[in-house]
């Protein structure tokens, strides 16, 4: 396994983007791009980045993948953005897109080497956070306001999309999938797996302290296994006003925020953990994260409220 | 041993990605769905199912054996599982509806 | 290495400035039972408060604020820091918002007798708070992915403002910001990445004394630039705003064009004059230049011909962002950029801009809630009918004018200063024409609302004093900004001193 | 390693490529949700060259650089957030659209 793997990878990814931005039909190019999402993970694995294969796979071919179908199904025509455009267009913008491709493959054979790197700078302090995990420590120590403002943007989301739902919906229930009654297999699929979800990420939110793995990956299989139970009618989609869902989904900000305060007084400031009890409170944001996480993925995908809300 | 267990790893693996070939054509070169999606359960259970096998002998601990089966068998239920949503979609769309093209 | 401040009390004001927002819409989110107009009663003083606080930390400190988060240095760790341009910012956005917050009391008011929230009301005011958090996170920030992801909370509260209304027509203007934006963010990020590869820093204080004008930094700082450059809507990459900004509710438009808008500017100043070292070719800065010229006359000619008044205003914001670009070769020169009459000049058309756009968005609010529509041939006896209302869109319009005495007036008259002391004569002339052309527009509107007519007497109550005076008060600051006195502010140089 | 044919580099030509293919779908495609996919392509070769450059900067006893690691973790999520929104108002327009009795409340 090494650099003729590496280019039939390269080649199978970019043969799978072109055919996505070219076949004709748009259900096509979707079944197209889940497929891509898993190229893409293996991609991340050969770049020893075992995290970014495993949310890649999660989220980028995983959640990306449900939510466009979900999608695709329900989507007329619409009025166009633009016209489709005529073949000198088309030209025009092969060659522009064709050079700047060459122009950033120049770019990157001009990277210089050794390349500037801080490995060592991330390593040197880890003993400090008490993880194993130095993806995990640049996450939730050096740039935890990143990881925290990433949460936001998730909740902003949510909040957009629930946005778009009519007025006299809100608070209401998603009602993704009611297109008639679900099908053995879905229920069978329901009923089997999420006890093995359950199990799966569970194991891999406790090893990503100190190995690859953690909140996002196992979030995202709960997230789901929830949208299953959904879809085959064993769990009710949850109403967007429920004082339990909100309070899922702003628990982990806000978890995040008073720790972060909380180092105000015993240690060094806003966001930094006091050296003996870091791993404990890195867990505890991470546990709570996960709860906000799975609320939002989910309902992001299940769209906005489309049933009046039960009183 | 060693040897015998290499033997045994070439021939199961090459065996299973024989399956995966094979599925992979059918799925090409079928004419409808549902035996297009024949040709694809057969790579997923055999061509899966072989290569695991293959790689057994070559692993260090009973543990991670054990997680590869484990993986085949969660193939399994998703590939019937999926099979099956794809089969009862096509019957109920037996003409692929065709979206506007560019 | 420049010695590292350690955090202080006054430095913790920068967490807060970012924090407090995303607390008051964590609160709107978890507890349905506040009603979310209540919960921004209390965060926006507050808000403002604290960016009062900074802008006078720094002012009579004379030195920029730092906090380091986690206590972990860059480059590994983040941090904020405010200098005077920050602070000035940071206050600008305080009283921006304050005004659209006062705006809209009554328009997003959770109804009676409701015990959880409403689609509208929630939407606004969770979404106004996570605004403001990107906002003073940008003009906080030191790292470079830091602002990529202050730039989507940006984008995604901004989308979701423009499509409140759920009309199809604003709907479509969302969906083509949403993929403009997200094409800008797309280019941005693939200039961050190419900087870490080459330098592996991200924070701007750190690069200032790495780079160099290699082919991979240049060409990181472009893809950067025109990302930036597609989410502040410069010209030939506006076509996004003027549908997005006309279908927003008037407070959200007010925010949207005055704020919003000159993030992605601002941070297009801090790549240019904090990370790059002076260029050794001044033609980039000419380009831009010229865009802004672009901007400038066609989108003011193009406000001209609209029938409708939000475009129109949307328009002339397009051509108003062109000035802030003419900045760039102007502040070029011998001299350090923060004491050229050129970034004095560009830092107060960006200030006085928000002021006068704020106030006239607000007005047209006012002035389509009282007509029922906002069809500028069919607004004579208007004048009648919203005298203050009108009055604020002329003192507003003075400003864009570039008349005294505005805050226009001065900035205009700094660029055309610099302009011709550095021989550039065409940045002089677009500068003059750009203003006899807002004039155009300006009374276009004015001889509509002030001749006699039937709009005078059409139906609705007339808005509450209390709003219009919101909107005077807006166009007053954006006059008084003309009484400044016409040389650099030794305030916009704080903290740059520090940067060789 | 000559950096010509090692993997990390073959992949960073690979990210270019797939840049260059999401720009010509973002620009030439007329339908929105194809934009939307688009649009993802050209985010994935953006964060697959933060991967090649986190992976050059193998040091210190790591197979890669964390930070760009954890850099497009929280770039993933954010371009799953995007789409999500972008889809559902998709899905609002086509509805409104396709319904104007019902879904579409068209007034001045």
């Amino acid at each position: 396994m090494s650099e003729p793997f590496a280019l039939l990878l390269t080649l199978l990814v970019l043969l799978t983007a072109g055919w996505i931005v070219t076949v004709r039909e748009r259900r096509a190019a979707v079944f197209g791009f889940i497929a891509y999402g898993l190229l893409l993970a293996l991609v991340w694995i050969r770049l020893a980045a075992v995290d970014v294969a495993l949310t890649e796979a999660a989220i980028g071919g995983g959640a990306t993948g449900v939510l466009l179908l979900r999608v695709s199904a329900r989507l007329g025509s619409i009025r166009g953005m633009s016209a489709p455009p005529g073949l000198a267009t088309r030209w025009i913008a092969g060659v522009l897109c064709a050079g700047v491709s060459l122009a950033l493959m120049a770019l990157v054979l001009a990277l210089p080497d050794p390349a500037p790197s801080l490995a060592a700078a991330a390593m040197e302090p880890i003993g400090r956070t008490g993880l194993g995990n130095p993806v995990t420590a640049v996450l939730l120590a050096y740039r935890a306001l990143d990881t925290f403002l990433e949460i936001i943007v998730l909740l902003l989301a949510l909040i957009g999309v629930w946005s778009l739902g009519a007025d006299r919906f809100w608070g209401g229930e998603p009602a993704a999938w009611r297109t008639g009654p679900p099908s053995p297999a879905l229920v069978f699929l329901a009923r089997v797996l999420p006890p093995f979800g359950i199990v799966i990420a569970g194991y891999l939110f406790w090893i990503g302290a100190d190995e690859p793995g953690g909140k996002f990956q196992a979030s995202t299989i709960l997230a789901a296994m929830w949208l299953l139970a959904m879809m085959a009618g064993l769990a009710p989609p949850p109403r967007t006003g429920a004082r339990g869902l909100r309070a899922a989904l702003v628990a982990g900000p806000l978890v995040f925020l008073a720790i972060g305060f909380a180092g105000l007084w015993w240690a060094d400031g806003f966001l930094a953990y006091p050296d003996a009890f870091a791993k404990p409170l890195i867990i505890l944001i991470e546990a709570a994260l996960a709860v906000s996480i799975v609320a939002a993925l989910a309902l992001m995908v299940a769209g906005p409220a489309e049933r009046l809300p039960r009183r | 041993m060693s040897l015998l267990a290499d033997l045994f790893t070439i021939l199961a693996v090459s065996a299973g990605v024989f399956f995966f070939f094979a599925g992979t054509v059918g799925l090409l070169r079928f004419p409808d769905t549902l035996t297009r999606l024949h040709a694809l359960t057969k790579a997923d259970n055999l061509g899966l199912g072989l290569v695991v096998l293959g790689l057994l002998p070559q692993l260090g601990s009973v543990l991670a054996g054990l997680k590869l089966v484990f993986i085949w068998v969660l193939v399994q239920i998703a590939s019937a599982g999926a099979s099956q949503l794809l089969a009862g979609l096509a019957k109920r769309q037996p003409e692929e509806t065709r979206e506007e093209a560019p | 290495m420049m010695p590292v401040p350690v955090n202080d009390a006054a430095s913790l004001l920068l967490v807060l400035a970012v924090l407090l927002p995303i607390l008051g819409l964590c609160a709107m989110l978890g507890l349905r039972g506040l009603h979310p107009e209540r919960v921004a009663r209390v965060a926006v003083p507050l808000g403002v408060a604290l960016a009062v606080a900074v802008l006078v930390e720094v002012w009579t400190g004379g030195q920029a604020l730092h906090y380091t988060l986690g206590d972990w240095e860059p480059p590994l760790g983040l941090r904020l820091r405010a200098d005077g341009l920050s602070a000035v910012m940071l206050v600008l956005s305080a009283v921006i918002i304050l005004a659209a917050a006062l705006f809209s009391q009554r328009q997003f008011r959770t109804p009676e007798g409701i015990a959880g929230d409403t689609r509208a009301p929630f939407t606004f005011w969770s979404m106004l708070m996570a605004m403001w958090s990107a906002l003073n996170l940008v003009f906080l920030g030191e790292d470079l992915f830091n602002f990529f992801v202050a730039l989507e909370l940006l984008t995604f509260s901004a989308v979701t403002l423009v499509c409140l209304d759920g009309r199809t027509a604003t709907l479509h203007a969302a969906l083509r910001y949403l993929l403009f934006a997200l094409l800008g963010s797309v280019l941005y990020l693939l200039g961050v990445a190419l900087i870490y590869g080459r330098y592996g820093v991200l924070d701007i204080g750190l690069l200032h004394e790495l780079v160099q004008a290699d082919p991979v930094t240049l060409a990181a700082v472009a893809m950067m630039t025109v990302g930036l450059m597609a989410k502040a809507s410069l010209f030939p990459l506006h076509l996004w705003l003027p549908p997005a900004h006309a279908g927003a509710p008037p407070a959200a438009s007010a925010v949207l064009s005055a704020l919003v808008v000159k993030a992605p500017f601002f941070l297009i100043l801090r790549l240019w004059f904090d990370l790059l070292p002076p260029l050794p070719s001044p033609l980039a800065g000419q380009l831009l230049a010229a865009l802004g010229a672009g901007a400038i006359l066609l989108c003011s000619l193009v406000a001209l011909r609209q029938a409708r008044l939000k475009l129109l205003i949307a328009y002339s914001t397009v051509a108003q962002i062109g000035y802030l670009f003419l900045m760039f070769p102007l502040a070029a020169g011998p001299l350090a950029f923060w004491e050229t009459i050129g970034w004095t000049g560009g830092v107060l058309q960006l200030v006085s801009h928000a002021f006068a756009k704020a106030a006239m968005f607000l007005a047209a609010g006012l002035i389509a809630e009282t007509l029922g529509h906002d069809r500028i041939g069919e607004f004579a006896g208007l004048a009648r009918r919203l005298p203050v209302a009108v009055a604020a869109f002329a003192l507003a319009g003075l400003s864009l004018m570039g008349l005294p005495p505005s805050g226009g007036f001065n900035a205009k008259l700094l660029l055309l200063s610099a302009a011709a002391a550095s021989g550039q004569w065409w940045i002089a002339a677009v500068i003059l024409a750009g203003g006899m052309l807002a004039a155009g527009y300006v009374f276009r509107v004015l001889g509509a609302a002030m001749a006699d007519g039937p709009a005078g007497e059409a139906g609705g109550p007339p808005s509450p004093l209390a709003r219009q005076l919101v909107v005077l008060a807006l166009a007053l600051v954006a006059v008084a900004l003309g009484f400044v006195p016409l040389q650099p502010f030794a305030l916009l140089g704080i903290g740059r001193e520090v940067l060789p | 390693m000559t950096p010509l044919v090692s993997a990390a580099t073959l992949f960073g030509l690979c990210a270019s490529g797939m840049v260059g293919i999401g720009l010509y779908g973002l620009i030439v495609l007329p339908d929105a949700l194809r934009k939307l996919l688009a649009f993802n392509i050209l985010g994935s070769g953006v964060f697959i060259l933060f991967g090649v450059i986190g992976r050059r900067g193998a040091a210190a006893g790591l197979d890669g650089d964390p930070v760009p690691q954890a850099i497009v973790i929280t770039g993933i999520v954010v371009a799953f957030s995007a789409t999500a929104l972008a889809a559902t108002l998709l899905l609002k327009i086509s509805d409104a659209e396709n319904e104007p009795e019902d879904g579409g409340k068209d007034e001045p």
